[in-house]
């Protein structure tokens, strides 16, 4: 018996695409075009090029932590200190900038610096310290938050909104696109690279599925999560770059606050199971610009806070439920 | 682009609005109850005014203030009135409404054209504002406080106060300055300051109150301010729960929306007195100044304040405050 | 011969007309089987065939696409596993589930717990059961009732599976390779108690790849192929040749007989190792060499595997590959100096379920398919192909998740994973678990041309034929210690046997302080 | 070869005892005697019964929501949504308790009602909608706030300290115990004995350790599971009565937010691994012991909140990483 003969007739070839290019995403699809048809109709400036890089900038910094929550997430890990890294970042990066003269790339480099070692500090301590993933970055996301706060002494840090880099992070455009965007774009798109055309990102597909056969398949597991952590820090603290270009001056807490909620549901939504090993930077993209575009549509329609929240669990469940429907699964126990 | 084009003084030209005007409210803290009442006093403006008025909740996100000032520029709004969540993204929310060319108001809180602090601003690169100024309202917190205390004749050395804020809300942080300013100097004694870091819930500050005030055993006499109602009302609920009458305790609130309860009841109260300040008429106030802006071409003036009073037992219910 | 298949009213279970459809897999195929009360109806058939599914619906766990179960005679409805206990049938599947933080005795009761009205457990009572039961069986030595879950070794899982499926009154046992992990002992004390079952009017259903175990056990071999019924034949008056041939459609070569190619030139040099389980163990295996390494179930043969591969901490000795010493702790080390492992346990130690079988088989030689860190997809899908068809795994591509694969199917995705390696030393531990006679024989070529590459081989097996057969030497192990050696010559099944069991001294002196 | 060999040498013998007592709770214990001594040199007044009254009642209704969360953490679910549910249970116990004339059990029979029934929603979404536990309890989060806020338009609703059975909830005592720390007692001891002598208990430990198995084993799963949740909805209800008695009117945010993630940190610290079946009630009161003689400790010696937040999260990770190096696992990999 060869593989061949088992390949199968046309619709088998069909389901077989899906299965590729991934329900999840398809189903993220879907429900992407029926928010944006809804909204694109009941307002007439919501399908707007104006609107839609309002939209783009909105998700930018969750985007950004949503990308690499994924990644921690594949492996099997978990990072609910993200917020709290952000913030740190964006106070380090306006401080670092204040003190150094003005000078937006000491700033920056400073916020980087701190982050890549308070990541590596996060894997550090999960995998050496044999601290659970969870109780370790909860204990970040408030350590690393009060760090933040002191060293500002609880107020937002500095001005940026007279360099001329921070201003083209914040508001600067490329071939007609801001820059923000840009970096998300750039982000994600090496970090998709990374999980599924290299063997650097096949190896922590393993470990996320199964980490004793990783093991033994001779992936050295501890550097992978150590090197993943400390990509978060990196990148969180990119986030918290950009929060600072963004609101002109470092932000402690405000504006990070609750991101490590919102780059979780991303993940999850986009199809990352929380036990690891499964998901993808294409489904998390997709429900960041999902959520990004209900968030709008909603402000858009004048729908109070309150309806919101409502609004948002609803569509949520809902999003997902028709989602599962489609793909026919057993209704048994608790769904991965 | 390198997003610097507009930096000069253009932005919004003073033209008036013929057609429907549009408007958006955006507010900090939008589900907290003073927010609530502003934006129920700009709707019902809004409403007599025959405008469209839409009401953004910002929480405590500076991020989100800039995304939703984007996104209501790209809703073609005409004018845009803001309470910001933090006072340092102001010049960004300036710039952002400048290059649009769109009106800009603020209320409550104040900010700064050209800088993060509002407090070190020239005049005139202040934003027109309509609302309270939390030094005046921490100012009078701390003067009526005076006055109990002065009257109720405790001996300094077996009081202290509590002041109660969420550490990392500056203008709470402006508030209990003012408050201690003023008591300091009203009531002639020092009485020692106990400053007590809560989330602004009345639970969160119960429990750090009643923690404070067991680790403070010898104390007789308590004095509670804070950034809000809430931190005061769990103060006097924490004093009360441990064991302290109500002659011992002087609670001056900020907002009268929870005080009114207790005194609803009728039972003697250590929530002594309240700042009513009533969110619903600074919101109408805002929005008309936007309309008579829009409409009419009047400048908007540099400050405008609605009133704030001080209320108690005897007096809330004249003064106009409503209990939920 | 061919027995007849009407359902008779005599009792015991039957299915009629039963069809299973997985996506683009038909599993089973318009299947009528009766399964009579006191009889041991054996299930053949190759890997994929559909056994485990046929089984799965007996328990309730798969819906059936087609067909019905009927129960003495009378159609059964069996949407959910409770449905079918509740009808006396029981299963005890390929692969053991265990429930990890909670106790032996607790598993075994899962669901059917002791209880007072008031639904206290009744501990004592619980106890009490779970004594009996393995007393009555003969398992006490081997299966400590307040053990974890997690403390469990692969035929101490199986061995509560077993016990499972015995609690309450059953009417349909069916056992989907029980003995894949068991050890001769085991098997024999198995093999008594279903006999017991026979007797008392169980209908028993066993499914294996062992001939042996079927001409020992079976009243009757039903055989599967493709999903379909190919035939049900009288165990007393068929042959292997006639089951082979209906199983694969087609005769199998003679027995497998492999020359002896060993070189002198020592690849794998073990000195005095000790981790917690490995009592100084000395061995030494050369190029082209094929050593088996034999014992009862604990006797520390996975243990000694998984320390040469790293794995484990060390606490004294030395693994030289090719004289350089491996670096204790890492299997990464390890593997990258050209010691391979494959593991026994395929699910918990090798696969990645949720992963494709291209993924699963590439990822230890991804160094090869790779240009500047980037897989070259073609080349991994052509090598993945190639192992697919070599092995015979049966997927309908090589993109297909591993979970969705027959055991025997995934066991074939293991080794092809280290057979693609091709590392110098290639430990296997309990290669065809779950495979079936076809793929055997494929498997066995490939350990004689690995030797013939020039590979060392250590093969860990509890089928004792298997080792002998394969092996240049067999070294016996019992806790934690190398009790004897044998040559080709010398090894015969006694031989292993009584070294297994022979009594071991220093054993003993650990035992006295444990007291 | 008999079962003393293989029940392994008497070192191991020791560790499987420690496991099993729980090495987790004694550890807790080491750190809250750690802890209580600190203060209790520090200041004269921490040790007080006083202040133990204190501790107890701040921790109360956290700890309600961490005995549950527990629960469905052992049945390998989780519930991000008992903050609001606790919120909105609050607001319907003051509005309720308001219109039918201030009748206090009228209000919380409300209250408990609209708790069950809720829970039981998240339960039928999760196992029939097959909605992921974490994503729909999410949803839950921001929904059940929603129409918390909707139906009090996002205002503290009604006055119950008037009323002398809700004086009685937030302020009276029995037995010199305020009525608040009973009431955990109770319903914590009621849990235990569930989870560990009743077979319902047992099969909840099977769920989450091997759902297959347990599936297999006839327990019908589903029903547990919806059970479950709704059981979180009627003590989240409990601790939203709780929390008006407390504050004095019913909350619809305020005092709640929040709760989620510090019960899901008593839980975690208290010894439940978050992929289910392990865990236990007597862990996460400690847990919830220790968090809260912390807090109230930190705020007695006047440590500003910025510290505050460091300090909590580093005596996590402190208190994790020496129990985990007492228990000497090999650090491998992530930790359960
Ligand atoms: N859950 C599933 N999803 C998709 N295909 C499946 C699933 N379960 C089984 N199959 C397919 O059904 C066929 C029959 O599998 P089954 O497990 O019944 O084989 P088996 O006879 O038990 O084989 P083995 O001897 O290897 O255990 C195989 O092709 C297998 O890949
Ligand atoms: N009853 C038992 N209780 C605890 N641990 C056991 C028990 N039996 C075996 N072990 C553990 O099993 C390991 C040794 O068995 P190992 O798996 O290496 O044996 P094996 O020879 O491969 O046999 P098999 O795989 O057939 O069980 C050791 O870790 C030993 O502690
Ligand atoms: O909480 C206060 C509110 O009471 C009002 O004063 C406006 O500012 C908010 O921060
Ligand atoms: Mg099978
Ligand atoms: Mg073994």
């Amino acid at each position: 018996m060869t593989s061949t003969t088992l390949a199968g007739s046309a619709p088998r070839r069909v389901t077989l695409l899906v299965t590729r290019v991934g329900g999840q995403n398809l189903s993220l699809i879907g429900a992407l075009a029926v928010v944006l048809a809804l909204f694109g109709l009941l307002n007439d400036n919501y399908l707007s090029w104006n609107n839609v890089q309002v939209i783009g900038q909105a998700v930018t910094i969750t985007g950004l932590l949503a990308v690499v929550q994924t990644v921690v997430i594949i492996c099997g890990g978990l990072d609910i200190s993200v917020g709290s890294q952000a913030g740190l970042a964006s106070v380090v990066s306006a401080m670092a900038f204040t003190s150094a003269g003005s000078n937006a790339l000491l700033g920056m480099g400073a916020a980087v610096g701190v982050g890549v070692l308070v990541g590596v500090l996060n894997g550090v301590v999960i995998v050496y310290g044999r601290v659970n993933a969870t109780i370790a970055t909860l204990a970040g996301l408030a350590a690393y938050k009060g760090v933040a706060q002191l060293i500002s002494n609880g107020r937002a840090q500095g001005y940026v909104l007279n360099d001329s880099v921070f201003i083209f992070l914040g508001r600067g455009k490329i071939a007609g696109l801001p820059v923000m965007i840009w970096i998300l774009v750039l982000v994600a798109t090496a970090v998709h690279v990374l999980l599924k055309y290299t063997d650097i990102g096949r190896n922590i597909y393993a470990i996320g599925g199964n980490d004793t056969a990783a093991r033994l398949a001779g992936i050295r597991i501890n550097k992978y999560l150590v090197a993943v952590y400390g990509l978060i820090g990196a990148v969180a603290a990119v986030a918290g770059i950009l929060l600072t270009a963004r609101t002109g001056s470092g932000q402690p807490v405000s504006g990070s606050e609750g991101l490590e909620l919102k780059a979780i549901t991303a993940a999850a939504l986009g199809g990352c199971a929380l036990r690891g090993g499964k998901g993808g930077i294409g489904g998390t993209l997709l429900a960041v610009a999902l959520l990004g575009a209900l968030e709008n549509g909603l402000t858009g329609q004048n729908i109070n806070a309150f309806w919101q929240n409502v609004a948002q669990g609803s569509l949520l469940v809902v999003a997902v439920v028709i989602q599962q429907r489609r793909s026919g699964e057993r209704a048994v126990g608790l769904p991965a | 682009s390198t997003g610097r084009e507009s930096t000069g003084n253009a932005g919004d030209t003073g033209a008036t609005v013929s057609g429907k005007i549009s408007l958006t409210y955006l507010q900090k803290q939008g589900d907290q109850e003073y927010f609530i009442g502003e934006a129920a006093g700009a709707k019902a403006k809004a409403a007599e005014l025959g405008i469209d008025l839409k009401v953004v909740n910002l929480g405590n996100d500076a991020n989100k203030t800039v995304s939703e000032v984007q996104s209501a520029i790209a809703q073609k709004s005409n004018g845009l009135i803001i309470v910001v969540p933090d006072p340092a993204v102001g010049p960004q929310v300036v710039q952002t409404a400048r290059d649009a060319k769109i009106a800009l108001l603020t209320s409550d809180d104040q900010i700064c054209t050209t800088g993060p602090d509002p407090s070190a601003c020239s005049a005139d690169s202040l934003v027109p504002r309509i609302g309270f100024s939390g030094a005046q309202m921490g100012g009078e917190v701390g003067k009526r406080a005076a006055e109990e205390f002065k009257k109720s004749g405790w001996n300094p050395a077996e009081t202290r106060i509590i002041s109660a804020w969420k550490q990392d809300v500056t203008v709470c942080g402006d508030r209990v300055k003012a408050a201690k300013e003023a008591f300091g100097s009203a009531a002639g004694t020092g009485v020692q300051n106990i400053d007590v870091a809560t989330d602004n819930t009345p639970t969160g500050a119960q429990d750090k109150i009643a923690a404070t005030v067991t680790a403070n055993a010898g104390v007789k006499h308590w004095v509670v301010w804070g950034c809000n109602d809430e931190n005061v009302q769990g103060g006097v609920t924490a004093l009360q729960n441990a064991g302290f009458s109500a002659d011992n305790v002087i609670g001056v609130g900020l907002g009268a929306y929870l005080a009114c309860k207790g005194w609803g009841s009728g039972k003697p109260s250590g929530m002594k007195a309240a700042l009513f300040i009533n969110g619903s008429d600074v919101g109408a106030l805002a929005v008309q100044t936007m309309y008579d802006r829009l409409r009419n071409g009047k400048d908007f003036p540099k400050e405008a304040f609605a009133p704030t009073k001080m209320v108690d037992a005897a007096t809330w219910q004249a003064s106009g405050v409503k209990c939920s | 011969m061919q027995l007849s298949v009407e359902t008779t009213a005599s009792g015991g279970a039957a299915v009629r007309d039963l069809g299973k459809r997985f996506g683009a897999v038909q599993a089973l195929d318009g299947v009528t089987l009766e399964f009579p009360a006191g009889q041991v109806t054996a299930l053949m058939g190759e890997n994929g065939a559909g056994k485990s599914t046929l089984l799965k619906i007996l328990a309730g766990d798969q819906p059936p696409s087609q067909g019905e179960v009927l129960i003495d005679g009378k159609p059964v409805v069996l949407h959910s596993p409770a449905q079918a206990r509740a009808a006396g049938i029981r299963i005890i599947p390929q692969e053991p589930e265990i429930i990890p933080h909670v106790s032996v005795a607790e598993n075994v009761y899962v669901g059917a717990l002791p209880h007072s009205a008031g639904r206290r457990l009744d501990r004592a009572e619980l106890g009490r059961r779970i004594r009996a039961d393995l007393d009555r069986l003969g398992f006490t030595r081997v299966l400590d009732p307040e053990l974890l879950g997690s403390e469990l070794t692969p035929a101490q899982r199986q061995l509560v599976e077993i016990l499972r499926a015995l609690t309450g009154e059953a009417k349909v046992i069916a056992f989907d390779e029980p003995t894949s992990s068991l050890s001769e002992q085991e098997v024999a004390a198995l093999f008594a108690l279903i006999r017991r079952l026979r007797e008392q009017g169980v209908a028993v259903v066993y499914v294996s790849h062992r001939m042996q175990e079927i001409f020992q056990l079976a009243d009757r071999v039903a055989v599967l192929r493709d999903g379909a019924l190919a035939g049900v034949l009288d165990a007393a008056r068929t042959s292997e040749a006639e089951l082979v041939r209906m199983m694969v459609g087609r005769d199998l070569s003679a027995m497998f007989v492999r020359e002896r190619v060993a070189t002198d030139r020592v690849v794998l040099d073990v000195q005095d190792l000790r981790t917690d389980d490995v009592h100084g163990v000395s061995l030494r295996i050369r190029a082209g060499e094929v050593v088996g390494l034999a014992g009862l179930i604990g006797a520390g043969r996975s243990e000694l595997a998984l320390a040469l591969a790293g794995d484990r901490p060390v606490l004294g000795g030395r693994v030289l590959l090719d004289g350089t010493e491996l670096r204790p702790g890492s299997p990464g080390a390890a593997i990258r100096a050209g010691l391979g492992l494959a593991p026994e346990e395929r699910k918990a130690q090798a696969l990645f379920l949720y992963r494709s079988v291209r993924d699963n088989i590439s990822l230890v030689v991804l160094e090869r398919l790779r240009r500047r860190r980037f897989v070259r997809r073609g080349a991994e899908r052509e090598l993945a192909g190639e192992y697919v068809d070599r092995l015979r795994v049966r997927t309908p591509s090589v993109e297909h998740e591993v979970r969705k694969l027959s055991g025997g199917n995934q066991q074939k995705v293991v080794l092809a994973r280290w057979l693609a390696r091709r590392p110098k030393v290639l430990i296997l531990d309990e290669p065809t678990r779950g495979i079936d006679v076809g793929a055997k024989a494929e498997i066995y070529q490939i350990i004689a041309d690995l030797a013939q590459q020039g590979v060392a081989l250590l093969v860990i097996s509890s089928e004792l034929p298997e080792v002998i057969g394969l092996a240049d030497r067999v070294l016996v192990m019992q806790n934690g210690r190398i009790t004897g050696e044998l040559d080709r010559a010398e090894a015969s099944e006694e031989a292993v046997l009584s070294l297994a069991m022979a009594d071991d001294l220093a054993g003993a002196t650990r035992e006295g302080k444990t007291e």
